[in-house]
């Protein structure tokens, strides 16, 4: 197959290592004492748990839905009993909690009813749906949900469907012996999203270090009747990146600006289009994943491994030499050290390196930047990291953005060439959350402030009706009173004449006591409404316009204060607050 | 714990590069020495010297961490460009003089390693030639080649500088006679005195440039340098030195002569390519060198100084930061923003 | 003679000037201020008083006038620097201890619905009415403090907002050069 | 009229802490051209004391009767009066050193220094106290003017008072380093100047950084020693 293939600008050459851990097939993970499967794996809302502690669970049930149309379903890894729904610290950089549902498994591996069904029978909102259900996310590490990828540009038309076998971060190789090993199961999957978004070219794209992968995607390809091309690529750092693989596969170039759909192309990841035909044609949810142990250690293989499977025990199974001082979750260019060797598998653990200082040296400090360039001769994404880390460090946020900085892509190749050491990735990394942190807080700030403007609008605005309404009624009162004296007048037979009574200034002698009365009324009687007003004002209606959660929240704490005896006194409290 | 990623580093480091630097300098200095005999290496240790007391000092004042600093070889490459613009037999204080002020005022007082706006052995050389312009331009005559000891003596100061030390570089020279002459001299004629100006340039020293050419070359096949800045510094000293030379030949000499002699070569690869005070876009440095190459031309052949090679250079320094700012390259995704989306 | 010229050149120069004088003073004259707007921008909107004046804008409009700019507590020292930057002025040392950034909790168990927290917050971020228990929402509370002091009953206090997954922020990097170890012992 | 307090305040801003050369950096213009030897700093210095005293008085005199909008031209009408006094001053008495001082003696007219201090001091205080601080910022200048045109020739010729026989007509200057001096040129060109005044800034705010550590470490004794006042 002759095809033509771009090139993207930059990259690196780490050494590969990958032969460690291809010797011996995929194999089963023994099943592990305890699950604790966060409810968080992937890009948007988090799930919210649908099991409480003590409930029985068999394998594939829901333990968490969806929250939204960005965010993918949670399902238990096996069959047994939900020991406690709790915060449990996180396999990420943060090394903070979250919450987790932890599962005592039975051993019995005791499945829920599958239902495999055939998608071709089914609406694409359905397998969207069914996909969203079967928590089918991102599995290259970026666990975007899939179903939210499957929708095609409404404006431009889908010309090409990416599949990303490249897999071009060393160590890691699961990629490769699923291709190798599950490559029929991968090509149907890819069928599906054929199907939903309507490429007019499929292109699985595979690094030439893996012929063997490639030669068994060719044979599933052919065999399962598709006419997907599967397009080796020269193996380059980082050419497994979605963006990069989509340039050397189609030319095309997507900014962080843009959604690739935008151009009219796609990318899905090899181990994503496996999970999703188990999901829908075997009715299975995403319950493991094949994950690469390598590094540091006696047998490095690939395992099937339970999502929410400790990380140290996953590990025992390759025995790690005793100079084993840590566990790097994903590749040596952009994974990082989990926080505690205990943190579960998560859909995005493609890989666990046992750290070492023999296998990755300590660094040697870092040194002021010499401008070589060399960083900008390797980025990928042809940013000038060396200004982005100048202004980066100097905290001059705004500068960096002017300099791209979120089209960076934190795949590490700026870091590695840098010969004053200097951990540039970082502080991208710095400088990214600096300013999504000065977002919020600007957002929030803005929204505050319009709701204190909007707030003391109402106040001036009822201050002025209150206003309003006492000025009215002082004026009826005065003219009632006026006119009552006058009648009074009329009646005590002082002839006075009509025009005069409408004004109480010269009434005759006798109605003068009436006349002050009056006006002593009109006080009492604006003091009073005044006091009204005042009560008025103390009852802030503000249990109007709220969220239906907010609402909800309200509601749920009145009937816990309820059940609690704590009716609200009856004391009028009103008086209290004058 | 924190360690970030990446965890696998290529193996590098500023010392690695500035060694290489060093070593691409070698075929350079052994020419020269061939030329001019042993005093060149003197001065060399002497600058290196000077500009390692210079350094530790300054490290020492500012409590950095001397090894980790002095080991990055900055310094040296430093010492060893103002050894080799000075003239060879320059009295060893003048050289120490310039070195550490070039340590000194040029890189520490900026900040130190890679915060210097101007290339710091060219501050040296201009320094130097604008204070002390008779002893800068004492280069020894042609063919002088004393011994050792007689060199050393020059350069400490214990003998006097005797007249025969008293010439100019080819570069000079030519200059000189051209506007003595007041065009009643003739490049052709000048150059046929094969004992001062060999077959192209100054004799020997065509031998000298070649030898930075190597060096350059395998700076660049290394990758430690871009050709960008050297093939544009080259092609603008040819371009114009070649038309004016096409408009008058008897009076401006070939783009071989502005080529070989003085500090072209030198500049081109090892002055112009520094990264530190020059451009970074790929476009920055081709206008960075040619910029250079062109100014370079026209100080050495209408201006008064010997050789423009240094303050063409730091002129262009004081330009660089616009000129990076201006050619910045546009990113992975953005070159066609302009024209809108593909149908 | 020369002199009386010289007198006349500068009486002259003097009308002229002076008309040019006159002109630019009626023709220049700065209206507003939209410095104000770029201040309140950088105050952080909490509403909370505690520099002093009722509310954010009043401060903006104080510093304006040459108002101190290290008054306002929830800005923090961050704050201070990006007013300093803006107005070119020194940096000071915060007027008071700066606090991490807090939220309200009202105690639902103490609460007897008086409705003094509403009207005292600033940014309506209390529901509830009389007699019933109110509630803080969170994402609105600014932390500004100033629902505790009415609260006839003491159910209000305040919470250190935790870091979780989702805020956590990546620290600046912390491989610095390290200063030589030279006579620090001593 | 003025308290030794005050006094003192004014002496030690006009000398030391609001020194206008390394300080306030103001008026570099005169400072880098006319620095090559003391002897013409502190001739210039000494013609900007006297035109600073004098307006400043002058000012302070009149603060009250001119108006805000328009005293700027009103300072530099005064100024200029003065400068003119003293530039027919120079040429008629020190004839060679107006030649070399040149231009810059009509230039004080718009020195910021004169000015700031002018607009600064004089609009605001009283007359005595604002001829004290015209002295004294002069005196201030006067100095850093001195060392720097000093260190310049040393450095430039290796000699110190040069030009000094323009002054006074007997004397010489001393040839400090021997003849064979090459002579450090740079020193006496403009770049000479600037790194030179940059040290001597550097100095000056190393001395306050020593000195605010100095009351840093033992703050409490000389507070209480003034509050015995």
């Amino acid at each position: 197959m002759l095809m033509n293939l771009f090139k993207f600008k930059g990259g690196v050459k780490p050494p590969t290592n990958k032969t460690q851990s291809l010797g011996l097939p995929i194999a089963m993970a023994p099943m592990p004492s305890r699950l604790v499967v966060p409810l968080h794996q992937s890009i948007g809302g988090t799930p919210r748990p649908v099991v409480e502690a003590g409930d029985k669970v068999l394998k594939g049930q829901l333990i968490g839905e969806a929250d939204g149309w960005i965010s993918a379903a949670v399902h238990a890894p096996t069959s047994g009993t939900v020991v406690e729904v709790a915060m449990h610290v996180q396999p990420h950089p943060s090394g903070l909690d979250a919450m987790c549902v932890v599962i005592e498994p039975d051993g019995k591996d005791e499945w829920i009813v599958r239902e495999p069904v055939d998608y071709k029978s089914l609406t694409p909102e359905q397998v969207r749906e069914r996909l969203q259900q079967a928590g089918v996310v991102g599995l290259g590490g970026a666990v975007f949900p899939t179903h939210g990828k499957l929708t095609a540009s409404k404006t431009v038309p889908m010309e090409e469907m990416v599949v990303n076998g490249a897999e071009c971060e060393p160590f890691i190789t699961c990629d490769d012996l699923l291709m190798r090993e599950r490559a029929e199961e991968v090509v149907r999957g890819i069928g599906i999203f054929r199907d939903l978004l309507q490429p007019k070219k499929v292109l699985i794209g595979i690094e030439d270090n893996k012929p063997e992968a490639a030669a068994a995607m060719r044979a599933a390809v052919e065999a399962v009747g598709e006419d997907f091309e599967v397009i080796q690529v020269p193996t380059l750092y980082p050419a497994g990146g979605a963006k990069q693989l989509i340039r050397v596969l189609t030319g095309k170039e997507v900014p962080a600006s843009k959604r690739s759909t935008d151009l009219g192309v796609q990318c899905f990841n090899v181990a994503t289009a496996y999970t999703a035909w188990r999901a829908i044609a075997h009715g299975e949810p995403v319950v493991s994943r094949l994950v690469t142990i390598t590094g540091n250690v006696h047998e490095p293989r690939n395992y099937e491994v339970l999502i929410g499977t400790p990380m140290d025990e996953l590990l025992k199974l390759a025995t790690p030499h005793p100079d084993t001082d840590g566990i790097v979750m994903g590749g040596p260019m952009m994974g990082f050290l989990v926080p505690q060797p205990d943190v579960p598998v998560v859909k995005a653990t493609n890989c666990l390196i046992a750290h070492s200082d023999r296998l990755f040296p300590p660094k040697a400090p870092e040194m002021p930047c010499i401008r070589c360039g060399s960083c900008a001769q390797a980025c990928p994404h042809e940013l000038q990291p060396f200004e982005m880390y100048w202004f980066s460090r100097a905290k001059n946020f705004g500068k960096t953005q002017e300099y791209h900085i979120f089209d960076c892509i934190e795949c590490g190749c700026c870091s590695f060439v840098c010969p004053s050491r200097i951990p540039l990735v970082q502080y991208f990394r710095f400088a990214k959350s600096e300013i999504w942190a000065r977002e919020r807080e600007k957002n929030a700030a803005d929204q505050a402030k319009e709701r204190f403007e909007f707030k003391q609008y109402r106040e001036e605005r009822e201050k002025a009706e209150k206003a309003e309404k006492l000025a009215k009624a002082a004026a009826a009162q005065a003219a009632k009173k006026a006119a009552e004296a006058a009648a009074a007048a009329a009646a005590g037979e002082v002839p006075a004449p009509a025009a005069e009574a409408s004004s109480p200034a010269p009434v005759a002698a006798p109605s003068a006591a009436d006349a002050e009365k009056a006006a002593k009324l009109a006080t009492i009687q604006a003091a009073m409404e005044r006091a009204k007003a005042q009560r008025e004002a103390a009852q802030p209606k503000n249990t109007e316009h709220l969220t239906p959660e907010q609402q909800r929240a309200a509601e749920e704490i009145e009937s816990r204060r309820a059940t609690a005896g704590l009716v609200p006194p009856e004391t009028p409290v009103n008086e209290k607050s004058e | 714990m924190f360690a970030p990623a990446p965890f696998l580093l290529k193996d590098t480091s500023v010392s690695q590069v500035m060694t290489q630097v060093c070593i691409a300098l070698v075929p350079g200095i052994a020419a020269y020495a061939w030329l001019v005999g042993p005093a060149i290496l003197v001065q060399l240790v002497i600058a290196s010297l000077a500009a390692l007391i210079a350094e530790t000092a300054m490290l020492h004042i500012q409590k950095k961490p001397l090894a980790m600093f002095l080991s990055d070889g900055s310094a040296i490459v430093t010492a060893w460009l103002i050894a080799l613009t000075f003239p060879p037999l320059a009295p060893w204080w003048l050289v120490a003089t310039g070195t550490v002020f070039a340590i000194v005022v040029a890189k520490h007082l900026y900040g130190g390693l890679g915060q210097n706006p101007f290339n710091p052995a060219m501050v040296a050389f201009a320094i130097c030639i604008v204070s002390f312009p008779a002893l800068m331009s004492q280069w020894p005559s042609v063919g002088l080649q004393l011994p050792l000891v007689d060199q050393l003596n020059v350069i400490l100061g214990l003998a006097p500088r005797v007249d025969a030390l008293s010439g100019a570089t080819p570069l000079d020279a030519m200059k000189t006679a051209l506007k003595l002459g007041e065009g009643s001299q003739d490049v052709a004629a000048l150059l046929a005195n094969q004992d001062i100006y060999g077959n192209f340039a100054g004799r020997g020293w065509e031998w000298v440039a070649f030898g930075y050419l190597i060096g350059g070359l395998w700076m660049w096949q290394r990758k430690l340098i871009t050709w960008h800045v050297p093939l544009a510094f080259i092609a603008s000293l040819v371009a114009i030195s070649g038309a004016l030379w096409l408009l008058n030949p008897a009076q401006f000499a070939s783009p071989l002569f502005h080529l070989l002699s003085g500090g072209a070569m030198l500049g081109a690869f090892f002055i112009a390519t520094d990264p530190v005070s020059g451009c970074t876009t790929p476009r920055g440095k081709l206008i960075f060198g040619a910029g250079a190459g062109l100014l370079a031309y026209i100080i050495r052949v209408f201006g008064g100084y010997p050789d423009g090679v240094a303050f063409a250079v730091l002129l262009m320094n004081l330009c660089a930061p616009v000129i990076d700012l201006l050619t910045q390259p546009k990113i992975f995704g953005m070159k066609d923003a302009g024209k809108g989306d593909r149908p | 003679m020369d002199i009386l010229l010289a007198i006349a050149i500068m009486a002259l120069g003097a009308v002229v000037l002076g008309a040019a004088l006159g002109f630019a003073s009626i023709k220049f004259k700065v209206e507003g201020d939209p410095l104000i707007e770029k201040i309140e921008a950088i105050l952080p909107q909490t509403q909370c008083g505690q520099c002093g004046y009722p509310g954010c804008k009043p401060y903006a409009e104080a510093i304006a006038n040459g108002e101190e700019i290290n008054k306002c507590p929830p800005g923090g020292t961050e704050g201070v620097q990006r007013l300093a930057d803006l107005l070119g002025r020194e940096v000071k040392p915060l007027d008071a201890e700066e606090k991490p950034k807090q939220v309200a909790i009202i105690d639902e168990n103490t609460c007897i619905g008086c409705t003094l927290c509403i009207q005292a917050c600033p940014v309506d971020a209390i529901i509830g009415a009389a007699k019933q228990m109110h509630v803080i929402i969170g994402q609105q509370c600014t932390g500004c403090e100033l629902c505790l002091p009415p609260c006839p009953v003491e159910c209000i206090h305040m919470e250190v907002i935790a870091e979780n997954i989702d805020s956590w922020k990546w620290k600046y990097p912390v491989v610095e050069i390290k200063a030589a170890p030279i006579k620090e012992a001593a | 009229m003025i308290t030794r307090e005050e006094f003192r305040t004014i002496a030690g801003n006009g000398i030391w802490k609001q020194n206008t050369s390394i300080a306030q950096i103001l008026g570099l213009c005169p400072l880098l051209a006319v620095t090559t030897n003391a002897v013409n700093g502190i001739m210039l210095s000494l013609a900007t004391i006297i035109v600073m005293a004098l307006s400043n008085v002058a000012v302070a005199s009149l603060r009250n009767l001119i108006p805000h909008e328009i005293r700027i031209p009103v300072f530099i009408l005064i100024v200029a009066a003065l400068v003119t006094v003293i530039d027919l001053l120079f040429n008629a008495n020190l004839h060679e050193l107006y030649l070399v001082l040149g231009i810059f003696i009509p230039l004080i007219v718009t020195n910021c220094i004169v000015l700031a201090r002018v607009e600064a001091f004089a609009a605001k205080n009283p007359p005595l106290q604002s001829t004290f601080d015209g002295v004294f910022m002069g005196v201030g200048m006067l100095w850093t003017l001195a060392l720097l045109g000093a260190m310049r020739e040393l450095l430039g010729n290796g000699t110190v008072l040069g030009g000094i026989d323009m002054v006074f007509p007997n004397m010489q200057p001393i040839q400090l380093l021997p003849e064979s001096y090459p002579g450090f040129l740079l020193a006496l060109l403009p770049p000479g100047a600037f790194i030179l005044l940059g040290c001597m800034i550097a100095w000056k705010n190393w001395m306050d950084a020593k000195a605010a550590e100095r009351a840093r470490l033992k703050p409490p004794a000389p507070v209480a020693s003034a509050g015995c006042h």
